[in-house]
């Protein structure tokens, strides 16, 4: 296998925090990963567990305390923030929030040209550009006169993914991109996602709380659990067949659409609970 | 996703609506409010009048003539008379108008441009925050008055220059409005997506902060105009700075001192500045109404408004725990009429059993929820139907009856935990207060429940807890304590919407036990919205489908599922990202030469 | 010539008391801004007896707190009311103009003017009982000489203090010093207790030989002042008022709101509302005529920063254009146009002299084009916070005939210096009656005030030498006719008006002064009846 | 709670040296004419040199502020250049004036502002609309013509309150409350209608607020809704307005204080600006710095214990 497009090493991301020599908050406690050129690594966690965090560090929005983020062959980890923009055409991002994400005062032809036009595009060349996208998120070509609020949240989240396209980037990091998304919405989001990527090529770190949504579109998934990844591997053995207790939870937790295979889920979990109740009693126990 | 507190109107799919009617600029949306084209009609009058300053009058301000001292209204050449010096007081009033405006032009544009600067370096560059917001704290603390009038002599008294150093001292209140609005656009996620971008800082603050900034600055502009204005009378009453510039607050001094000679001079420049005051003022309120959305109204605490002609029905007894029959709820919109969002909801849940009321957002199932509850927010209207709870009809019913039913019969539990505790009490003390409501113990025994009620919940230290603030327990946890608040008087409706929505999956899983088992303990009837499939196989035994303000479809859970009759239905079905299918195409990488999208 | 006299010797008075005062000129004059002058028998003789229902009590307000009591930073003007009355003072100016003793029982000069002999009474004793001698003149005047301050001024030409005997006081000066012994009727007047002057709280506790003592407690510094009648005062008699307040108001407005609230029992009103005050049967008034001049300085004779000055057509063509019974219709009436700066109770006015420049606008049109200035020329002028209520009139009349006005505003405590700058041609100034001898010095020395350019002439200077050697203001009348004369015909100045001034008193009370400088004296201040 | 506080204070005390050190820095531009006010007709180049010299006022900026920043720590801020009233003596008398105008002002129009605010906020209809008018007249008619009017109708014409002057409390408590009274009701007038509109949209926003209808869904009354809880959460941003409105009131006394004739803090600094004595101005500089941050540090002070959130920081 040739060399990954993204790779991690030991990457830790710590926030600062206000006041007087208090220490730094470290939300990533180094974590490995890689991303193949044209694959899908869905990042799983729950609020809280630092996926989002994740994400944003590769995107050079959180600040990296240690370890080393390398893209392409190239360590990014430091990047200055003229270096940043200029990878800005490699890397790019699709966040949670439809309606935050877009400039409510921008229309969405501004907003999509805007990433063309700071890389020195042409005015024309840019629109023509712009047209193409909207085309290829199934958005119709008026849109681009329109502002956001005119469109609904599944409309939304199709700019937002134009947006990303636009410089033709090799890598989107896709922040919860379909979980403010209504469930109808959410499945045709989630194709999108998919054609594009057969289409272009483009690999995908896509962060998730949702199981279901990442089984759906990754290669690969990585379990994080309070700023570490738990479990990390081919999408279905992770969620088939999980080794890490935590991932067992997680995945007996989430309920099935199926009330007769949710009952037995239920039971299930309720097993599990109990055997890792016990468990944890007699490591206390063991520890006493 | 917090719950709506108003429905939403707009049709999600806007493409197809006339685009202008949607698109209307804040400069269409203001020329519509009365207030604000009376308002700057009112200024722009002034204004007019001010340039006109030397047309309108017979004479110049300053020109004194003794025939004309006190001269009362209504004499030839000056119509509003002549002040102590023989000087024409509509002469001196027009030219006081042109001083007004300069002063406010000064002030305010200052302040507008050193603010805004600093608040947008301040609140966007991390580094910059902390020296800035000290120089604003230092501008603000300043005794600002009275060096202005000690150091009169390096200003020689002008009013521009005054105006120039009170425009810094007013600096900091606008620094402050874009600082904090900077810092909350900063943290937009369109600012992370332009600077993934690779946009320039300069950039994003000139094209995206700015111009979310720009609407609150305006505003504030308008009011710092005012009282910049203010400030310039102010200080020309006091007698400080020129003589010779006519303005409002000397002619005020002036008239002040010749009140029992004659007692109309005071009247007119008093008033002028109050009009001109008021003026800017309700046109700053109504410039906020447009950007920042209308004055709130009253929030009334009170039963359910219903529409004129509603009546409610008699109750049935089909005994059935809740009976919904063809309820209604309308909004009023801006020109007046009734917009229905809940449009003819019937429902039944009988005890024991657990109704899952099914819909994407918007689709009404929360304000059916509430309308049931009788909790609608004060624009709501009952329009028609009826709700019928243990054979009582509970739509219409009068405050205090609700009040009761709610301490004892139906029982809530919302959907963000965190923003449903109130955070400046214990989350003892608020249990205690609805437990002492619902069932009048004393403070000692209610808190005796509270804590038996928070073991049963599931809290592992149910006396800390009960000490704790709300900012200091998990969601999890707070949620168990809505739980255990609502379950308090043993209701036997209890209402649940999307209790789970906020939380992470496996307590979700833990949440939804826990209200099984308290259903079993007690059998109570529950609703509980959601949108959730998965949660509604989990605990429905059966199920509601709304659409666009209709249920669409009812039925047990397992036959909806094996069997949905209405199409909508089995889109939503056929939404579900199912267990099976597991992505296994190969990764795809593109050749080398491969198309460049570009 | 007096050119060895030090040059902030001369302007002490006129231009000091308002400045200190604080007082604002208004067209209606509301309230007094003079020198103490004193009519010890007016009122005071009479009512020794006052009727058993005569009130014992006065309130009355002046518009600015005393700043100190202190004997050097006393202020002449309002101040004056209060300290005057705590301090006395060795003379009192009587009704008209004279010198009158009261701490003192007369004076002499030495044939050269040089020494100064004052013999005082002798049964003063200061309020804390201890006596009131030479010694303590002598101790206090040496203090105000020797100390910096705002009446350090009037002392400098005192070259030694003698007090030979308890009441014999002798003086001598540097350089003759004609004004000097109306000075005694103000601040270099006075006696203080000078073991207490070294205290720091002098300044708010002062011990005088006057007929009144204040009370420290009632008195609020800067709000209100109480005084409490001295009953071991050699005049205790001749004041009818047991207890004095005089309360600070600063607004003009507020004093007469108070006045018509009932809490105020005598205070100068706007001339307009007499009327009012008359018929609402709760007050009488009395109107003063004449108590002070307001004029404008031309200043820069010699042309020095505006050229026109130099040519006399253009001082004369600034009196032609002036309206002087339109600025005594715009006070209400009450005053007299003025042709000459001399007052009219005073030796060196003559009558001639009124009709030297009437009000002529074409003929002043008529002068400016014969010196070259057909289209006229602009001039700044220091706007002072005691004159801006003239202002819009002056500006008019000179605008009529073609000269602009631009107004220096000029920061209240600025007003001296704006005044000695020499930056500016022309002033307007207002003063208050002067004796003769005072009124040279202050209005044409070449070191004068308000001759800020120190313009000289010969034909003045030996006017000037010989005023400086009259000892007897009687006697030098004619040198004093002579010098207003010059004044008028060079046209120094232009005169504007003598204003007047309107008291308004509740029932039982009565304003017994008979000149606005006596405003100032508490013995001003009686009952009715 | 208490580290909070240390470290407001010390906050508030750069503060002040910051603020104090610049007001003395520009104040030395004015020493000429301060002196030469002071000196009156003596004043004449020789002369204001030869006093500066005295005052000591020659010397640099740093030098004198050291040495006055060491008066201030031993509680002694001088003496004015012309009364030689000490300036904490001086301060407090009229201080106790303003403030005995100022606070109960405070306090009617901060109860006035409660009442009116949670009223409209709560009731709607026509006492919404009646309550915001009130308030709108309030904010709009200019406080000199109430006033004005004030002491014309009640003063002059009905004797039934002094038209000027200050009585202290401890001279006679009657006579102090009828000379307050006009300045008291013309300031709460303005303070009444800025603070009444604050506290309507902050309770609004309250009772919009989440816990508001699961509270009810409890069967708590209206009454408690509003005042235990929508009220004590309200009180934290209304706190800060009414530090604000104090501020501004004490600010905008001076005027009240002219047409009533109160010899009270405002006339006071104005009259001492107007003359520029030097130690008083940068008494009243400590003085309104240390007003200034003493009432915001009140305020957090008062946030943190009305809203346990904040106590964290």
């Amino acid at each position: 296998m040739t060399a990954p497009l993204l790779r991690a090493q030991g990457l830790k991301v710590a926030y600062p925090v206000k006041g007087f020599r208090k220490p730094p908050v470290e939300i990533v406690h180094g974590v490995d990963f890689e991303i193949g050129a044209g694959e899908t690594l869905g990042i799983v966690g729950e609020s809280g567990s630092g996926k989002t965090t994740i994400g944003r560090a590769i995107l050079g929005l959180a600040p990296i305390s240690g370890g080393a983020v390398e893209y392409d062959g190239r360590d990014i980890t430091a990047f200055s923030a003229r270096e940043r923009r200029a990878l800005s055409r490699e890397i790019q991002v699709v966040f949670q929030d439809p309606y935050s994400s877009l400039n409510p005062s921008l229309t969405i032809g501004a907003t999509l040209a805007e990433p063309l036009i700071v890389q020195g595009w042409d005015k024309a060349k840019a629109t023509r550009r712009v047209l193409d996208l909207l085309d290829q998120v199934g958005l119709p070509k008026n849109a681009a006169a329109r502002l956001p609020r005119e469109f609904s949240g599944g409309q939304r989240q199709r700019v937002a993914i134009a947006r990303a396209l636009a410089p033709g980037p090799r890598l989107i990091v896709c922040d919860e991109p379909v979980s403010a998304l209504d469930l109808s919405t959410q499945a045709t989001v989630m194709d999108l996602f998919i054609d594009i990527q057969r289409e272009t090529g483009v690999a995908y770190l896509f962060v998730s709380h949702d199981l279901a949504v990442v089984r759906h579109i990754s290669h690969r998934v990585g379990v994080v659990y309070r700023g570490e990844i738990v479990e990390q591997g081919p999408t279905r053995q992770v969620t088939k067949d999980p080794e890490h207790p935590y991932t067992q939870r997680l995945l007996l937790a989430a309920p099935i659409a199926d009330p007769t295979a949710q009952q037995q889920r239920r039971a299930d979990r309720v097993r599990l609970r109990a055997l890792q109740a016990e468990q944890d009693l007699q490591a206390m126990g063991a520890h006493a | 996703m917090s719950t709506p507190t108003a429905p939403v109107a707009v049709p999600t799919l806007a493409l197809e609506d006339e685009p202008a009617e949607v698109r209307r600029g804040a400069f269409q949306r203001l020329v519509r409010d009365p207030q604000a084209v009376i308002t700057g009609l009112i200024i722009l009058t002034f204004v007019v009048l001010g340039l006109l300053a030397n047309v309108i009058p017979q004479h110049g301000p300053n020109e004194a003539r003794f025939e004309a001292i006190n001269l009362p209204v209504g004499s030839p050449d000056y119509p509003l008379g002549g002040d102590y010096a023989g000087r024409d007081i509509l002469a001196r009033l027009l030219h006081s108008i042109n001083t007004a405006m300069v002063s406010g032009l000064i002030g305010a544009s200052i302040a507008l441009v050193v603010g805004t600067t600093l608040g947008l370096v301040g609140g966007y560059f991390n580094r910059f925050r902390t020296p800035v917001e000290w120089g604003a704290t230092i501008l603000q603390t300043f005794p600002g008055m009275l060096l202005l009038i000690v150091l009169m002599p390096l200003t020689g008294g002008d009013f521009r220059w005054t105006m120039a150093i009170f425009g810094f001292l007013l600096t900091p209140g606008i620094y402050r409005i874009v600082r904090n609005q900077t810092v909350g656009v900063s943290r937009e996620l369109y600012v992370d997506a332009a600077r993934v971008s690779g946009v320039t800082d300069m950039r994003i603050l000139g094209r995206h902060i700015l111009s979310v900034v720009r609407g609150p600055v305006i505003v504030a502009t308008t009011f710092l105009f005012g009282s910049a204005i203010g400030v310039q009378s102010g200080l020309a009453y006091l007698g400080v700075g020129s003589k010779e510039i006519p303005s409002f607050g000397a002619m005020i001094s002036d008239g002040f001192r010749n009140i029992y000679i004659a007692p109309g001079q005071y009247i007119w420049p008093a008033v002028a500045l109050g009009v001109l005051n008021g003026a800017f003022v309700l046109f700053g309120n109504a410039l906020r109404d447009t950007f920042e959305g209308s004055q709130p109204k009253a929030e009334k605490i009170t039963a359910t408004a219903v529409a004129d002609d509603f009546e409610a029905e008699k109750a049935d007894g089909t005994g059935a725990l809740l009976e919904v029959r063809d309820l209604g709820i309308a909004y009023r919109s801006p020109s007046g009429e009734l917009n229905e969002v809940v449009r003819g909801v019937s429902l039944t849940v009988r005890m024991g059993e657990t109704l899952g009321l099914v819909g994407e957002s918007g689709s009404g199932k929360t304000q059916t929820a509430f309308g049931v509850l009788g909790v609608l927010p004060t624009e709501a209207v009952v329009t028609r139907g009826s709700v019928v709870l243990a054979g009582r009809q509970i739509l219409g019913a009068p405050q205090a009856e609700l009040n009761r039913l709610r301490g004892s019969e139906i029982a809530y539990i919302p959907q963000e935990p965190m923003s449903n505790l109130d955070p400046v009490y214990t989350i003892g003390s608020q249990l205690v207060e609805g437990i002492r409501v619902s069932t009048g113990l004393s403070k000692a025994k209610a808190k005796e429940r509270a804590l038996e009620l928070l073991e049963r919940v599931g809290i592992p230290d149910p006396q800390r807890t009960f000490r704790s603030y709300p900012h200091e327990i998990s969601g999890g946890m707070a949620q168990r304590v809505l739980i255990a608040g609502a379950v308090a008087p043993k209701p036997k409706l209890l209402i649940a919407d999307e209790p789970t929505t906020a939380l992470d999956v496996t307590v979700q899983a833990d949440i939804l036990d826990l209200l099984r088992d308290l259903q079993a303990e007690m059998g109570m009837g529950i609703v509980l919205v959601t949108h959730n499939f998965g949660v509604v196989a989990d605990s429905c035994t059966s199920l509601a489908v709304m659409q666009g303000g209709e249920v669409v479809e009812t039925g047990a859970t397992v036959d909806v599922f094996a069997q949905p009759q209405h199409p909508y239905t089995s889109m939503l079905l056929g939404s579900i990202l199912d267990e099976d299918t597991i992505r296994d195409d190969s990764a795809m990488v593109l050749v080398a030469d491969g198309k460049d999208p570009r | 010539m007096q050119v060895n006299t030090p040059l902030r010797r001369h302007f002490r008075r006129s231009a000091a008391a308002a400045i200190a005062a604080g007082a604002v000129f208004t067209l209606g004059a509301c309230s007094g801004a003079g020198d103490p002058a004193a009519s010890p028998t007016a009122g005071t003789s009479e009512s020794g007896a006052p009727a058993a229902d005569a009130p014992t009590t006065l309130a009355i307000a002046t518009n600015r707190a005393p700043s100190t009591f202190d004997p050097v930073g006393l202020a002449t003007g309002n101040d004056a009311l209060i300290w005057g009355s705590i301090y006395d003072t060795l003379f009192v100016i009587g009704p008209d103009g004279e010198l009158v003793p009261h701490l003192a029982t007369g004076y002499s000069y030495s044939d050269d003017g040089l020494e100064l002999t004052v013999t005082l009474r002798d049964d003063l004793t200061f309020s804390d009982g201890a006596p009131a001698t030479a010694a303590e003149y002598k101790a206090t005047l040496e203090h105000i000489r020797d100390t910096a301050g705002a009446g350090q001024a009037m002392a400098d030409t005192v070259a030694s203090v003698e007090a030979p005997d308890a009441t014999t006081v002798v003086i001598t000066f540097s350089a003759n010093d004609p004004g000097f012994l109306f000075d005694l009727t103000s601040r270099v007047g006075i006696i203080a207790q000078p073991d207490k002057m070294a205290d720091e709280s002098y300044g708010l506790d002062p011990i005088g030989a006057g007929p009144y003592v204040l009370d420290a407690d009632k008195t609020q510094s800067g709000t209100q002042y109480v005084l409490i009648k001295r009953d071991d005062y050699w005049n205790a008699d001749a004041y009818p008022f047991e207890e004095v307040t005089v309360r600070v108001i600063a607004d003009a407005t507020a004093i007469e709101n108070s006045l018509r609230a009932g809490e105020l029992d005598i205070a100068g009103v706007q001339a307009q509302t007499a009327p009012q005050f008359e018929s609402s049967g709760d007050f009488t008034t009395t109107q003063l005529e004449a108590q002070s001049s307001l004029f404008l300085d031309i200043a820069d004779r010699d042309g020095a920063i505006e050229p026109a000055f130099a040519d006399l057509r253009v001082r004369q063509a600034i009196n032609f254009a002036l309206n002087r019974d339109g600025f005594v219709q715009a006070g209400g009436g009450v005053g007299q146009p003025a042709y000459q700066m001399d007052f009219p109770s005073t030796s060196g006015y003559d009558p001639a002299l009124d009709s030297v420049y009437p009000y002529d606008v074409e003929k002043a049109k008529s002068l400016l084009a014969e010196a070259g200035y057909a289209d006229g020329f602009s001039i700044d002028m220091p706007s002072l916070v005691y004159t801006t209520s003239m202002e819009p009139a002056i500006t008019q009349a000179l605008a009529d005939i073609g000269i602009t006005v631009n107004w220096d505003s000029i920061p209240p405590q600025d007003t001296v210096q704006a005044l000695l700058s020499g930056k500016y041609p022309v002033i307007l100034w207002f003063a208050s009656t002067l004796p003769d001898a005072n009124q040279v010095q202050d209005f044409y020395a070449p070191a004068a005030l308000l001759n800020p350019m120190r313009t000289t002439d010969p034909e003045l200077d030996a006017l000037l030498e010989q005023a400086s050697k009259i000892t007897d203001p009687a006697a030098g009348a004619d040198i004093y006719k002579q010098i207003n004369a010059f004044g008028v015909n060079n046209a120094w100045y232009a005169p504007l008006m003598f204003t007047g001034q309107t008291f308004a008193e509740a029932e039982g009370y009565k304003y017994v002064g008979t000149s606005a400088q006596q405003s100032v004296r508490i013995e001003s201040y009686g009952v009715a009846g | 709670m208490l580290l909070f506080a240390l470290r407001r204070v010390a906050f508030g005390l750069v503060l002040f040296v910051i603020v104090s050190f610049t007001t003395m820095f520009l104040l030395s531009f004015s020493f000429d004419s301060i002196i030469g006010s002071k000196l009156g007709s003596a004043a004449n180049v020789d002369s204001i040199a030869a006093m500066k010299a005295d005052l000591g006022l020659d010397r640099s900026v740093p030098v004198l502020y050291a040495e006055w920043f060491r008066g201030v720590l031993h509680g002694d801020l001088g003496a004015s250049f012309f009364t030689g009233e000490p300036v904490t003596e001086a301060l407090p008398s009229r201080l106790a004036v303003t403030l005995s105008v100022v606070g109960p002002a405070m306090i009617i129009s901060a109860l006035i502002a409660l009442f009116l605010g949670v009223l409209a906020a709560t009731r709607g209809g026509w006492v919404d609309k009646t309550a915001q008018g009130m308030m709108l007249t309030g904010y709009l008619v200019p406080n000199l013509l109430i006033a004005i009017v004030l002491v014309v109708v009640f003063a002059v014409n009905l004797g039934w309150f002094p038209a000027t002057g200050f009585t202290t409390f401890g001279d006679d408590p009657a006579e102090w409350a009828r000379s307050i009274t006009l300045p008291v009701i013309t300031m709460a007038f303005g303070g009444a209608a800025s603070m009444a509109n604050q506290v309507r949209g902050t309770m609004i926003d309250e009772l919009r607020k989440d816990y508001v209808r699961t509270l009810r869904t409890r069967g708590v009354s209206a009454r408690a809704i509003v005042v235990r809880h929508a009220l004590r959460n309200s009180a934290g941003p209304a706190l800060t307005v009414f530090g604000l409105t104090f501020i501004t009131l004490f600010g905008s006394a001076l005027f009240i204080e002219q047409v009533f004739a109160l010899p009270g803090f405002g006339t006071y600094s104005f009259n001492v600006a107007l003359q520029g004595d030097f130690p008083v101005l940068m008494g009243l500089t400590a003085f309104g710095v240390g007003l200034t941050i003493g009432v915001n540090l009140l305020i957090d002070l008062a946030n943190g214990w009305l809203n346990p959130k904040a106590r964290q920081y």
